[in-house]
C-alpha cells in the first residue's frame, strides 16, 4: 500500500547497500532527486539496472555507488559519452564497475517478463552478434513447435525501482502518461517501489478509461518532489533542459570537475 | 548554390525514403532526413521513434529521442516494451536507420567499445535499439561520415549484424529482412553487390573523386559499373532543412 | 493501408472458404454485424478463433461455416450453454466440429505472441491438468536460468482479425477505447484485418497521449456498421442488450427455431 | 429474518473476505459476494474482473465479465493480454473465486465435460481464466450449490487443480500459492485439513444437519472435530445485499 514519506526517508527505508535498483524514465521523466538522495545517502555496491544510463547513472556511478551496471545504451543523448562510466569501465575510478551488457530489445522483455512473473523473456533477437557470445545471460530457448531458436534473457527482478511521475492521487495511486518508457514494468518487476511525484491530486478527474495507473497497492512509498526529474522533463511541468545535458559533457570530463560539482550541487 | 556535406548527406538519405514507408528514427542525421522527406515528396511517411511515439509529426527536431514535441505530435506513444513487441518485431516498421563508431564492407557496425571488450580503449554507448532494429526492419539505412578510421577493413566489435563477417551470414542464419541497402556518407552512396553483398560505391556526391572516397575507406573499396553522381540538393530541400533547422534551433535556445 | 468497404464487399475481399478466422471482442464490441454477412456469404470450412466463442460463434457453427473452434470459455455469459456448439460437438450437427481448447491465459498470451510475431507464447500455466495431457498444442519450455518448466502454446497467426470499434478518423486510424480486450492483438497477429465502426470522425480530437489507436497501415479494410456489435454494446452508444443472451437460450435449444430465426434475422 | 440458502452462501462467502484482498471477481455469487463485503465490512476491497477492469466499484452487479458499469467505474481497465500477464501471472492477487459442474474432495473442479472429453455427454464451458486463477491467486474460494452429482467420488474432467486428485500434486508441482482455502455451499463451509488438504466441514448454516450433508455429498464427508453453526445473515448484510440486487434488477430491466 503506497504511503507518503519524505524523499529522505523512503530512500533510507527502501534502498539498502547491495540493492539492485531500477531507476526507469526513458528521456522523459528521469527520476534525478531521487538519485541524488541516493548519493547523499552514500549508499554502495548497488547493481543499478536501466535502458539508458544517461547522466542520472553517470553521477551515481562518478560517485561511487555502484558496483555493476545492467545497461543497453550508455551515452549522454545527442551530446556524447557518459565520461564517469566510461572512467569507471576503461580506469576503474572511483571503483572498478561490472557491466553487463545488453540490447534495448533485451531489456524491454526483460522488464516484461520481471513484471508477469516469470523467470525469463523470450524474443527474437542477438542473431549474429558479438555481444551474444560475451554475455553469459544471452541464451537460447527452442521453439517446441516449429523448432526455431529463439533469445532468452533472465527477467528484471529487481529489490527496487524508482520512478518519477506527474501526479498521485491521495489514496496513491500514480497517474503515467505521454512517453511511459517502462517504468510501469519497472515498478511491476521490483520487490519494492518509490515514486516521486510533481504533484498529489484530489483525484485524476475525467480520464481515458485505459489511462496508464498504478493502483496503490503496487507502490511501496510516494514522495513529492516538485521539479524531481530536473534536467530531464516532465510533460506539461517543465521541460527538458537540454542546455545542462551539453554541459554535462564538460562537467563531467575531469574527475576533478565532477567531484566539484557533486559537492555544490549534491552533497552540500 | 552552396552546401555542406552534412547537407548533402541528409538530403541524400532523404531522397531514400517512400511515402509508404514506416521509418524507425534515431536522433540527428536520421530524424533531420525523415523529417525532410516529409516535408518534400513523402508526406505520409510514417515516423516511429523508439521511446513509444507512433506517427509523430514534429514542427522541430527533437534532441532526444524521447521529446516532448514527439509525444505531443504523435497519433499515439505506446510503452517501450510494446514498441519493441508488436511494432518492431512485430514486423510492421519498414525501414530502420543506423549509425556506428565503425562499419565494414559488408555494412556491419560496431558502436560498443574500441580495443578489446574486457578492456577498452574507448568505451561507446553500446547497441541501443541497433541489435533488433537491424534483424527486424524490411530494410534498413546506414549514414555515417566516411574515414579510413571509420570505414575499417575489421571491426573491433560486431554490435550490429549487415550482411555478416564474410557478406553470407545474414542468410545462413535465416533472416529474413533485407538489412542494409543504402550507405549514405559525406562523400558518396554505397549499395550491397548483388550477390556478394559487398557495399560498393554506387553515386558520388558533387565534386568528388574517387581517390577521395577510396583514401577514406579502410579496405580496397570498389565501384559499381556505372557510378552515378549524386544530384546535389536542390534549392527547395536546402531551404526545408535549412527552415527546420533554423526553427529547431529557435525553439531549442526558448527552452532554456 | 485502411480503406472504407461496404461490409459485404470487404467481407467478400478479405475472408474465404477455409480461412482461420479470429473474431474477438471481450463482451464489449463484439463483431455481430460482420458475423452475420460471413453467414449471409456462406462460408464454409472456417477456423473460428475466439477466447469467448459466445453467441457470435453459436451462430456461426449453427449456420455451418466453422470446420474447427479454438478457443477457451464456451458458454452464454451469466445464462448458461452455448446449445449450436454443444449440438456440433456432442451431435456433430449440421457438421462435426473439431475443437481446440486452451486457458484464457494461453489465448491471451498466444494473441500478443501473434502480436509480436513470435512462432510461440510461454508463460506460467497449465500445471496439474488433464486439457495440458489431451491438447498436443500445450507443450513446455525449460527455462535456461532457473530450469523452471514453463507453459507454451503456439502463436495465434490467423487469415483474418475481425473487430468492431467505437470510432475510425477519415484517414483510416482506429480508436479502441474501454474494455478493450485482444482486439488490438487479434489485429496485429492476423494476415489481415476487418474493422467495423460505429462512425467515422473528422479526427478524434483531444485524446489520452496513451490512447489505444490502430493506426491506418495496420488495417486492411473498415467498414462503417453502426449497431454492429448488437446484441453486444458500444460504450458511449448503445447498451448490452441483456434480453436477447437470455432469449437466446430459447432460440439457440432446438435446430428448427434457431434455423427459424438464421431464416428470418440474419439471411431473409 | 427469514433468508432463502442462496443469501446465506452469498453473506458467508462475503465475510471471508480482507479489507486489504485484491479479488479476481467472477459473474454470479462471488460478484454479489465481493461487492456486499465492499459495501459492508471491506470497503476498501479491490475488485479486479478478468475483462481488465481493476479496483471498480459498480453500484449494481455486473450481468457480465465486461459489463459498462465495470470499466466506467474502474480506476483503469487494460488489455486482456496484460491482465493475464502483469496482474494474475504477475501474483498481485490475493483471492480468486471459482465454480465449476463438479468438485472433489481435495477442492479440484471440472467445468470443462460430463462423460468422455472427446464424445462428451455434457459439453461444458470449459475452464475460461479458472486454470490460471487456481494457479496465481493467493488462495482461492470456491462457492457451489452442493449436491451429491456436483460433489463427487471422482471428476470426470480435472479442469482447475485444487490440491491434487491425491492432495499432494499441488505441492508436488511447485505452486507456492495456496489454493482452494475455503468452500462455500448453501449447506455448509468445508475448509481443507492441514496435512491431508481434503476438505472438512467446520461449519454447518443454521438449520442444517451432518445428515444433509453427507446426502449431499459424493464422497465419504468428513467433519472438523469442533463443527462451528454458521451465524446467519445480519439484518445488515441482508438489507445491503438485498438493496444491491433491486438496484441490479432496476438497473437491467430500464436497460432494454
Amino acid at each position: 500500500m503506497a504511503l507518503f514519506f519524505r524523499l529522505e526517508e523512503a530512500v533510507s527505508d527502501l534502498i539498502h547497500d547491495g540493492d539492485s535498483v531500477a531507476m526507469e524514465g526513458f528521456t522523459h521523466l528521469i527520476p534525478f532527486a531521487a538519485g541524488h538522495e541516493i548519493i547523499r545517502q552514500r549508499l554502495r555496491n548497488l547493481t543499478l539496472i536501466r535502458m539508458t544510463p544517461d547522466l542520472i547513472y553517470d553521477q551515481l556511478i562518478g560517485a561511487g555507488c555502484a558496483r555493476k551496471l545492467i545497461f543497453s545504451w550508455g551515452g549522454n543523448p545527442g551530446v556524447g559519452s557518459l565520461h564517469r562510466l566510461r572512467d569507471a569501465v576503461e580506469r576503474g575510478w572511483p571503483n572498478p564497475i561490472e557491466i553487463e551488457e545488453h540490447s534495448h530489445a533485451a531489456m524491454a522483455n526483460a522488464y516484461a517478463a520481471g513484471a508477469s512473473n516469470l523467470p525469463c523473456a523470450v524474443f527474437r533477437g542477438y542473431e549474429g552478434v558479438d555481444l551474444a557470445q560475451l554475455n553469459p545471460n544471452i541464451r537460447t530457448v527452442t521453439c517446441p513447435f516449429t523448432g526455431e531458436r529463439l533469445a532468452c534473457v533472465p527477467a528484471i527482478r529487481p529489490d527496487v525501482a524508482v520512478i518519477h511521475a506527474r501526479r498521485a492521487d491521495r489514496e496513491g495511486n500514480v497517474l503515467l502518461e505521454g512517453i511511459v518508457g517502462v517504468q510501469k514494468e519497472a515498478v511491476l518487476s521490483a520487490k519494492r517501489s518509490l515514486v516521486t511525484v510533481e504533484e498529489v491530486v484530489d483525484n485524476f478527474g475525467p480520464r481515458s478509461p485505459n489511462a496508464v495507473i498504478l493502483p496503490k497497492w503496487t507502490v511501496s512509498a510516494i514522495s513529492v518532489v516538485p521539479g524531481g526529474a530536473r534536467p530531464s522533463y516532465a510533460h506539461g511541468y517543465y521541460s527538458r533542459d537540454n542546455s545542462f545535458y551539453v554541459k554535462w559533457d564538460e562537467v563531467s570530463k575531469s574527475r576533478e570537475s565532477f567531484l566539484e560539482w557533486l559537492r555544490l550541487e549534491v552533497t552540500a | 548554390m552552396s552546401y555542406t556535406s552534412s547537407e548533402m548527406m541528409t538530403v541524400a538519405a532523404a531522397r531514400a525514403l517512400r511515402n509508404d514507408d514506416v521509418c524507425f528514427v534515431g536522433i540527428g542525421l536520421p530524424s533531420a532526413a525523415c523529417n525532410v522527406a516529409r516535408l518534400t515528396h513523402a508526406p505520409d511517411l510514417t515516423l516511429i521513434y523508439e521511446s513509444g511515439t507512433i506517427a509523430t509529426r514534429p514542427a522541430i527536431l527533437p534532441l532526444s529521442i524521447g521529446d516532448g514535441e514527439l509525444c505531443e505530435t504523435a497519433l499515439t506513444t505506446v510503452s517501450v516494451p510494446e514498441m519493441f513487441r508488436y511494432w518492431l518485431q512485430g514486423g510492421r516498421i519498414t525501414l530502420g536507420f543506423l549509425g556506428g563508431a565503425q562499419i565494414d564492407r559488408y555494412g556491419n557496425l560496431n558502436s560498443t567499445v574500441i580495443g578489446d571488450y574486457a578492456k577498452p580503449k574507448v568505451r561507446l554507448p553500446g547497441a541501443g535499439g541497433a541489435t533488433e532494429i537491424a534483424s527486424q526492419c524490411g530494410r534498413t539505412f546506414v549514414v555515417m561520415q566516411q574515414s579510413a578510421r571509420t570505414f575499417v577493413e575489421k571491426l573491433d566489435f560486431l554490435t550490429t549484424l549487415g550482411h555478416g563477417r564474410t557478406g553470407r551470414e545474414r542468410r545462413e542464419l535465416g533472416i529474413r529482412t533485407a538489412g542494409p541497402q543504402l550507405v549514405v556518407t559525406d562523400l558518396c552512396m554505397l549499395q550491397p553487390e548483388q550477390d556478394t553483398c559487398e557495399f560498393i560505391v554506387t553515386s558520388l556526391h558533387p565534386g568528388v573523386t574517387r581517390e577521395q572516397v577510396q583514401q577514406n575507406t579502410g579496405w580496397p573499396v570498389r565501384f559499381a559499373d556505372t557510378v552515378a553522381q549524386t544530384a546535389g540538393p536542390t534549392a527547395d530541400e536546402l531551404a526545408v532543412l535549412r527552415e527546420l533547422n533554423e526553427r529547431t534551433a529557435r525553439a531549442h535556445r526558448s527552452d532554456s
